[in-house]
């Protein structure tokens, strides 16, 4: 079994940091697992886009057409991945920027409003990591206290950042058990 | 004589330049952002635009144009 | 050592690190400046030595000038950058020194793009500079195998006095995956006192030692030709690696695929197999020396109609593929370049096609 | 009395793929104006550098010519001298110009090619993702100087200019800013001066630029402005240095 | 015009001016520097350009940039030269510009010798830079082939924007034979409106002309190498150039040789024929493209037991000869390398000990 | 009073393949003489060029290598920055240095690498038969200035010291002769200094060298030393140009 | 028939150039040929030789190891190239610098003090125009008019030393004859 | 003290520069020439030699040497 999530959005929306995280979980969970980043040369402002891989097998190809599941930080990102995403699959949509659906049934969209809760915790710099909690979470794809441990880890440079992306963790796991209800 | 002052939102990266080198301080950046997911320049102040053009010469992206209008 | 993620770029950097090679010299190229930028911090954690040189061309004479006296050393670039090293590394095979070169290739030719691509096979394994040489040439096809194939290349590039390369396509370089680190090597280069220029009291000796390419008698340059000939037939015998695949299977088609494009072919024999169709591959390890022998008899196979070289580039590798196969069956090539990926489905339907056509031949 | 302003004909209106604040935009529209002014829009062929410059073809209209990282001067001396009417200007970064195309640089001024170099100083290399150039600042942090430019270790960093400026054949070097302003209006006199001589066949002419990368020097664009007048200036001292009037095509300063 | 006596190097000049190449930029190196020591006098008589570049780097791109704009410009260089141009032609190649290389080749590798050899085959012909690309290669075996060759290298270089290059080894350009020069090429470059950067007002057209090299998305740049890829596959369907030699015999053995080596192949040949010994040659005047077919069917010959490629080097055309062969016979190298140039007689001795063993085998 | 004169240790009893009055083998022993009284033959690595004196390891006896042409500053940096201890020099022609080596040359001085040049200025081209170099005088005929140098084509011959000198790392340099014995004490006494400099790991050091070439100068041995005298030296003056003590490193000279 | 003639001594004794004026008078009669230098970087006061090869057919391989003749300017040369000459070939020994005979009678041996004749002539300079025309006239390898008409072509551009050439050839021919008595 | 002044004939080049050196025109160009073709240099006025090394400085090919002789 292979599962692979698209976390794409602006550039600084910390694309790159939360697709990392989650590899780093589902790697310290025993999986395989393959971190893709769209790379480039240095055109700021563009979308940017990152590819996790997740199997119970060494993985073949890296080059993934139709993800199983979609983190969309962004408008154009949703418009450009959530044709693609296989059917069954989990679509997260950050409902702060992007005022639009998938239009598609055959998917587990739910809408999480990452900024305002970031902004909420006090730094919206902590949406990639609601974001990532969120989908985790939804998706049960990896055990969420091995991901608290991933952000703790990722963070150790920067300690005074821990609470409050444990704080993220927490509310993004919230919103997403909400949309359960 | 009468300018038409342009700034044309799209090409704006809200840089913030020109709204620092305004003598007339007549700049401000916008709070929503463009299809580029910048927050523009606007005139604030248009009345106390003096058209010396320092922010069209400031400015990287062309983004601000001044033509006269009969 | 444990698991741990990590970019194959930095992972590389590591590696050098763990086989005692503390001196690297390069000059920043996308899609490898990671390698750079990690050990201008990890170099000062081992007293090691980091140095951006001006340009390709200095860098790759900074390498022979250091491995010239003894010293480990590597560097990295890309495409365009090997380039301007080749007449280097022409110098550096005739001068005998081992070193090791990092390409993570990029889209040619010209400045072309940075997505992944494998568009410098002949210049790596044909020779990129002039005269009778080769690298021995190790194209990994994942992090992990990246770092075990960096931490052979110092021994071996001494064992040889040859340089070695790593030929890594984009992905090699900026995809993460796990790694556990092999232990370190010991750190001690082999002892090279009977030829490196490292000063005659280093080695209390008071003959002096030479490195120099330069052989104005025709008989001595032929037979210092020979001497390289004949390490380059050792690695031929001793040296060959690479990976078979379902190749036990009775496989109706052989591709022949290296680096990241064989895990696409992989998965595409995975997914034919399910279909009921048997498709094998030979995935080359090393390019040079190339696995003639092992396709050659792959191919062979009664159950094979017909040999598929996959390949980032225009049909570069599978021109070995068809010499190595020599006639035994039919070889086509497969590809696409520019940092376009074939991806496994696109794959799938080339064997099918191909075999398809080959039926109708028969008929 | 106010003025007018629009876009140069020589100037694309494609908008330009520059990071907010990067004042490599200020120095194409420059080079655009002054095209326009002299009118040789029709006879320019431009060459790109290697570096984040490297899509510049795009923002100009007329012919254009892309270089390998370091090699603009080679190929506009190959232009030069089949083509001497065409009117040539190479485009370069300081890590393109500066480290890998320092041997290219100094033999085109020095056998007085005649064209126009714009040199942008930003003292680091934009495109690459923000490594060490020959021009970044004693303890300057790049990615490649992480501890900041040691100069015992690497040196000092180069004046391009002033080196230019040591050779003995004639030439017009001159050193001027974007970063506010008054330093752009001098700019864009200066970069005039530069075309004019090589239109009259005069000399070799290079203007360089110091210009801003507030994504590499990890600053707002105010900081960066800020930071390339009070910590760039003062090093990389603005005016022309040399002029082929000047006695024995000497040099003008000192 | 009549015949002259004239060195290679000379005649090569002289060839370039008569092809209405008025553009001529190069860095000095032996054993090929009379080539601008005879422009350098001559391009002031026809107000053509003379320019001794700072290094071959800068040479290669001062080719670049005038090639762009649309001139007629051709280089000359050797080896180590040549490998510190790859990155350039790379570029050239991509920008689809056409241009003319002189690589008269010296022994490598690194400094080496200047003696004729031929060790620089896999970089002229496998492509030295990097990227998915190829130059024309024309290999003379006279003087006077190697004019003709020159003088046909502009219009080819033009008509398939890419650049051709003419490698000679060192007798080539240092011997002196007669030469009888073929009339001037009409002098206007053909006409190159429609992309070179000539300056819009020089074609009176408001459409600006763009040469560059850099494509960031892969489906374009993939196109573009498809599209190189058309122009070289229409090369091997159109432009292969090859002299058979005894062909029509029942040869025992075929010689596969090029340059100056296939001349002594000739004396060899005619001097076995004396003694009753058949053998025929296939001599690659194109090396890109290479005349696979001719050999392969020159090899499949009753007749023919064994093909046996014949170079100053350690056998890098002999395995495009295997290639093309496809098994269909043995196929051997002999040669030497380093400026040692095969005698007639040893060239002898190499088909008829390697007929002996090819019969032995048989018994 | 009179004084003794033998072959130094650091110099092998190979005759050199130079031509008749060539100074190349004056200079040779300079460096040898040198190496002997400061007793670093066991830890000294030579690094060769391409030029005439391609073959200079047959005349040392202690490690060599052979550079690529115009890369011995490249490889004289390897060296020095993995054994710093090795006492390292370059010799290197003006074709080697100042053509196609600028680039390196320039920037193994900037970073103020730690070892020694000796550049050869015999403003041509030996070893490939009398081409132009970017030392070849104003109106000096070569093979490829048949006619002269034309400054107004090709621009003036380059100043290699002074323009090394141009940069901001502290450096010692210096120009000298060996046409005339006179000439030749000082030049001993200057490389030694630049040793010197290199032992105490002080700074870059570079000691420009006027040679002869009688053969492709087209003159007798005392032509050339006269005209070596009476042409070279006006134009390139003899002395210290900078050395590290200097204010700021910048020169003493002007 | 093809035949190959070495021409040998010290860089400086103007090898280069009668061997190419012989090649020339050998194309003027009709005949396929080709001149090979021996180069090799400046080393000067080395030994020089060059060899020209003259043939009714196209000329194939210009490796020769065994010439049919040998015109030897100094010692050295002789000792080298005069084992290697076919039988049957002439051997030209400079006596002026040449103290010793090849030591073979299978070949035509034959002695001219060329520097002697040429000094006698009043420069040394013409000494390679002596041995030539020495040399051609005994071989018989290509018509002595046709000779002088290329000697004359060959100083064109330095016409004043035409007449001294000239005086040369009658000189080389005279001794080759004398010595036929 | 006394000296002992050597010319090795077969290192000369005969390039003169020494003779042209010698402060007491001690030294000529001998008329045969050595191995290598050259005609080598001897001391035609040994007498006035005052044991200076100036021709021994000057010398590029290191052909002559002077050593004591007790
Ligand atoms: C031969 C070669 N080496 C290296 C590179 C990678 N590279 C591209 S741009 C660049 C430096 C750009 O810096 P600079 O010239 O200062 O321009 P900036 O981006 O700062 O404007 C480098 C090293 C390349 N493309 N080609
Ligand atoms: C890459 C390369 N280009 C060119 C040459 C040919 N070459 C050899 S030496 C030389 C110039 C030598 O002149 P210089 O450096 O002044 O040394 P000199 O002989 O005058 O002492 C050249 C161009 C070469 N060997 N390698
Ligand atoms: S300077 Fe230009 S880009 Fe920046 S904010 Fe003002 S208008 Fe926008
Ligand atoms: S024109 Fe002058 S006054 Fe008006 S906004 Fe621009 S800078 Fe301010
Ligand atoms: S990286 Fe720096 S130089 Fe490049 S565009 Fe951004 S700001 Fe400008
Ligand atoms: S050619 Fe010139 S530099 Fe070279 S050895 Fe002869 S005289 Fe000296
Ligand atoms: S030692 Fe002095 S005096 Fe004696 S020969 Fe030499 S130069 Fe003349
Ligand atoms: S200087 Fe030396 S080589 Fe020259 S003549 Fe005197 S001894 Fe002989
Ligand atoms: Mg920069
Ligand atoms: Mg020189």
């Amino acid at each position: 079994m292979q599962s692979e999530v698209m976390f794409a959005g602006f550039g600084g929306q910390g694309i790159l940091l939360s697709a990392k995280i989650l590899a780093h979980a589902a790697m310290e969970q025993g999986f395989e697992v393959a971190w893709i980043p769209s790379y480039g040369p240095e055109m700021r402002g563009g979308t940017a886009y990152c590819m996790v891989v997740i199997g119970d097998r060494p993985i073949g190809s890296t080059i993934i057409k139709n993800p199983k599941h979609l983190v969309a930080m962004n408008r154009p990102s949703l418009e450009k991945f959530a044709p693609v995403v296989k059917s069954g699959g989990v679509i997260m949509i950050n409902g702060s920027l992007i005022t639009i659906g998938c239009g598609r049934s055959d998917v587990d969209e739910f809408i999480v409003p990452v900024n305002d809760i970031a902004i909420g915790l006090g730094s919206i710099k902590s949406a990639n990591i609601v974001a990532l909690a969120a989908f985790a979470a939804r998706s049960k794809i990896v055990d969420l206290d091995l991901l608290r441990e991933c952000v703790k880890i990722e963070f150790a440079s920067k300690a005074n950042l821990i609470p409050l992306n444990m704080r993220a963790v927490d509310e993004g796991q919230k919103a997403a058990m909400a949309k359960d209800k | 004589m009468a300018y038409n002052y342009q700034i044309d939102v799209d090409r704006c990266k809200g840089c913030g330049l020109c709204v620092a080198v305004c003598p007339k301080n007549v700049l401000e950046i916008a709070g929503e952002v463009n299809v580029k997911g910048y927050f523009p320049v606007y005139q604030a102040r248009p009345a106390d635009c003096v058209v010396c053009t320092t922010c069209c010469i400031m400015c990287p992206d062309v983004a601000i144009t001044i033509t006269e209008i009969s | 050592m444990s698991k741990v993620l990590m970019k194959g770029n930095e992972a590389i950097g590591e590696a050098a690190i763990r086989a005692g090679c503390l001196n690297y010299f390069a000059y920043p190229i996308t899609p490898q400046s990671e390698v750079g930028e990690y050990l201008v911090r990890r170099m000062p954690e081992v007293n090691g030595v980091f140095l951006q040189g001006e340009s390709e061309v200095a860098v790759s004479y900074m390498i022979f000038g250091a491995a010239a006296c003894g010293a480990r050393v590597m560097t990295s670039s890309s495409s365009p950058g090997i380039s301007l090293m080749s007449e280097a590394i022409s110098y550096i095979t005739s001068g005998e020194c081992p070193a090791v070169f990092i390409n993570i290739m990029r889209c040619g030719p010209g400045l072309g793009g940075i997505l992944p691509s494998q568009a410098d096979y002949s210049q790596s394994v044909k020779g990129g500079g002039h005269g009778d040489y080769h690298l021995m040439v190790y194209a990994p096809a994942s992090v992990q195998e990246a770092v075990e194939m960096v931490m052979m290349a110092f021994p071996l590039s001494e064992k040889y006095r040859n340089p070695v390369m790593i030929l890594g396509d984009g992905l090699i370089g900026q995809m993460m995956e796990p790694v556990v680190f092999p232990d370190h090597l010991k750190t001690e280069p082999s002892n090279k006192d009977s030829w490196a220029t490292n000063g005659m009291d280093t080695r209390k000796s008071n003959v002096r030692n030479l490195v120099k390419t330069l052989l104005l008698d025709p008989v001595q340059l032929n037979a210092h030709n020979l001497k390289l000939k004949a390490k380059y037939d050792l690695m031929k015998k001793e040296e060959v690696r690479f990976e078979p695949y379902n190749t036990d299977s009775d496989y109706k088609a052989l591709i022949v695929s290296y680096g990241t494009m064989s895990r696409v072919c992989r998965t595409a024999i995975d997914d034919l197999k399910e279909q009921g169709l048997e498709v094998a591959m030979i995935r080359p390890q090393t390019l040079f020396p190339f696995p003639d022998t092992a396709i050659r008899e792959a191919a062979s196979k009664e159950s094979c109609q017909v040999v598929l070289g996959v390949e980032m580039s225009m049909g570069q590798m599978t021109e070995d593929v068809e010499r190595c196969v020599r006639g035994k069956k039919p070889v086509e090539w497969y590809g696409k370049c520019g940092g376009e990926v074939p991806t496994p489905e696109e794959v799938m339907n080339a064997v099918k096609s191909l075999l398809q056509s080959s039926r109708k031949e028969q008929n | 009395m106010g003025k007018t302003f629009l876009k140069p004909e020589a100037l694309s209106s494609q908008p330009n793929h520059y990071c907010p604040g990067c004042t490599h935009g200020v120095i194409h529209r420059l080079i655009a104006e002054v095209i326009d002014e002299l009118g040789i829009r029709g006879r320019t062929v431009g060459i790109g550098p290697v570096g984040c410059a490297v899509l510049i073809y795009n923002y100009f209209t007329f012919d254009f010519q892309e270089a390998a990282h370091g090699r603009a001067p080679a190929m506009a001396t190959g232009i030069k001298r089949v083509r001497p009417d065409l009117m040539v200007f190479t485009y370069q970064g300081d890590g393109d110009l500066a480290s890998i195309g320092m041997g290219e640089i100094i033999h085109a001024a020095n056998r007085g090619e005649k064209f126009t170099t714009i040199f942008v100083n930003n003292a680091v290399y934009g495109m690459t993702g923000g490594q060490m150039a020959p021009t970044t600042m004693p303890n300057q942090r790049t990615t490649t100087s992480p501890y900041g430019r040691d100069v015992l270790d690497v040196g000092m960093p180069i004046k391009v200019a002033e080196l230019l400026a040591a050779l003995q054949t004639p030439a017009f070097i001159t050193r001027q800013a974007v970063i506010k302003p008054k330093y752009i209006v001098k700019a864009k006199k200066a970069i005039k001066k530069a075309f004019e001589y090589q239109m009259a066949a005069k000399c070799y002419s290079f203007v360089e630029v110091i210009s801003t990368c507030p994504t590499n020097w990890g600053m707002t664009t105010m900081e960066s402005v800020n930071w390339a007048e009070e910590v760039l200036l003062p090093f990389y001292p603005l005016g022309d240095i040399k002029s082929p009037e000047s006695v024995d095509g000497g040099t003008d300063a000192k």
